[in-house]
């Protein structure tokens, strides 16, 4: 049976709501069980992801109940990577990569950025119909230590 | 998210149960910690046994917590919490700001030793 | 905010594989938890709809890796309605749901239909995009006795 | 899905781990019970306990296990079934075929009186 990498994705659609992310969440986690991540791993994936979507709700769409989440997994062997796409303008994500200081520890906000990176392998932004498209990477996480 | 609320000796333990993620739940926050130090109530163990996961905003929840009872002179620590969100802890660095123990008794017992 | 019924629904889109049912599973139950649902209520929706999923992987899209199955959820105040769609010609349901008595005890298969029936308010089949469509309904389940 | 073998007297525990679909779970279940009856191992109990949910096709897989063990003279019955599988078990009368037990003991005695 020929796999392609198209054929082994899960989409998930989902309104701009924040209500949306726990399903989103249990589902990357079963998926991420049953391609075998250590559960460290699946913690990281979840937690990355969740972020993600966060921000694709709040800051891309704007809580517009008319606007879509699109989220696209991608499992093969080793890894994992997930597209999150929002209908919003974007920002500059170029800037918000290159920050190496954290955020004033009394700050209630500014730590989503610094979440993705830490909990994945390899993190990009780009434009892509009419939104932006945040992508993450993260190994199995079998063969190697954990962060 | 439900908030539960009880005390032990001069800790308020806050029993959180579902997701922490902003929205609706920091209003919810905001006002439980108002009315606590409206009480003179100022040293808050969050339980976070019953959180599933937490992001970012969920964080900036806390840190608006911690930020008021420490105004008033009290702390916040939150105890049981999973793997997940402690390594989130951990890498947002909040472990230094918020102590995070595994019993309720080292909770609770933290007020006594800090004051 | 106004909603309308297109604006609160989530959709999953999964290959033809019995691997993702798990993550639909995970979904379908955080969402139905998210909308209050009784826990028998959550159950039952989860129960018919995975039927329904296996049903439009196995039957369906015969397994087919280039095949697609597309589940709408949408939950309103009350109810639960989904609609899982597959790729395939389709059968004779209205046979099938006409059906009255149940399989031999002893037969290992022909269940899913019967289940999808015991464990929704409404079930209905009709073709659609070039694949069949089935669609189930549940109430929310707190003011009235389960079945 | 994962199964384990253990035996109590003269009962063999399978306890399975994982969700019950059908597709490969259907090749191991019939493999594990071909090996069983070779060995003249024919009292059953499946520990469901760990077993999140099933499909039909997973309760096709339960009978097979169960029509196997019956014609070798023995029986197959589940326990710590979850409510969900236990509704499944009800609204396709299959808990008129293999007997669903809350505890291990009961289970085990179950061959004993029916022997
Ligand atoms: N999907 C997005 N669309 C538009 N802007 C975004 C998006 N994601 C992040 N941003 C911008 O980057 C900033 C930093 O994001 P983040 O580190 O997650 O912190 P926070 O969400 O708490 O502000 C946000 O305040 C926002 O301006
Ligand atoms: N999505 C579908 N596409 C084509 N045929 C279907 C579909 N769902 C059900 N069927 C047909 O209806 C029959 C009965 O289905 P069901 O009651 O679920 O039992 P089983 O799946 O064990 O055969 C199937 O054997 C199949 O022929």
């Amino acid at each position: 049976m020929g796999k392609t990498d198209s054929v082994e994705q899960m989409i998930l659609n989902i309104p701009s709501d924040l209500k949306y992310l726990g399903a989103v969440d249990a589902a990357i986690q079963d998926l991420a069980r049953e391609f075998s991540f250590s559960s460290d791993a699946i913690n990281d994936v979840s937690t990355a992801l969740i972020e993600a979507c966060s921000n694709a709700i709040e800051h891309g769409n704007r809580f517009d109940p008319a606007k879509r989440v699109v989220v696209t997994l991608r499992f093969n062997g080793q890894s994992f990577t997930a597209c999150v796409k929002d209908e919003g303008p974007g920002f500059n994500f170029q800037a918000a990569l290159d920050e190496k200081s954290p955020p004033d520890p009394m700050s209630e906000r500014g730590r989503g950025l610094m979440i993705m990176k830490a909990f994945t392998d390899r993190l990009s932004f780009r434009y892509a119909d009419g939104g932006l498209c945040v992508e993450l990477a993260k190994h199995r996480g079998d063969d190697g230590p954990e962060e | 998210m439900k908030i539960t609320q009880r005390e032990i000796g001069n800790a308020v333990i806050l029993d959180l149960n579902g997701k922490l993620t902003g929205g609706p739940d920091a209003d919810t926050f905001r006002e439980v910690f108002k009315s606590l130090i409206d009480q003179g109530k100022k040293n808050v163990v969050v339980n976070l046994e019953k959180v599933s996961w937490i992001n970012s905003t969920g964080l900036g929840i806390l840190i608006s917590g911690y930020t008021s009872v420490r105004r008033a002179g009290g702390d916040l620590v939150v105890m049981h919490a999973s793997d997940r969100i402690e390594s989130i802890l951990y890498v947002t660095k909040l472990n230094l700001l918020f102590k995070s123990f595994e019993s309720e008794e080292e909770a609770v017992k933290s007020f006594t030793l800090a004051s």
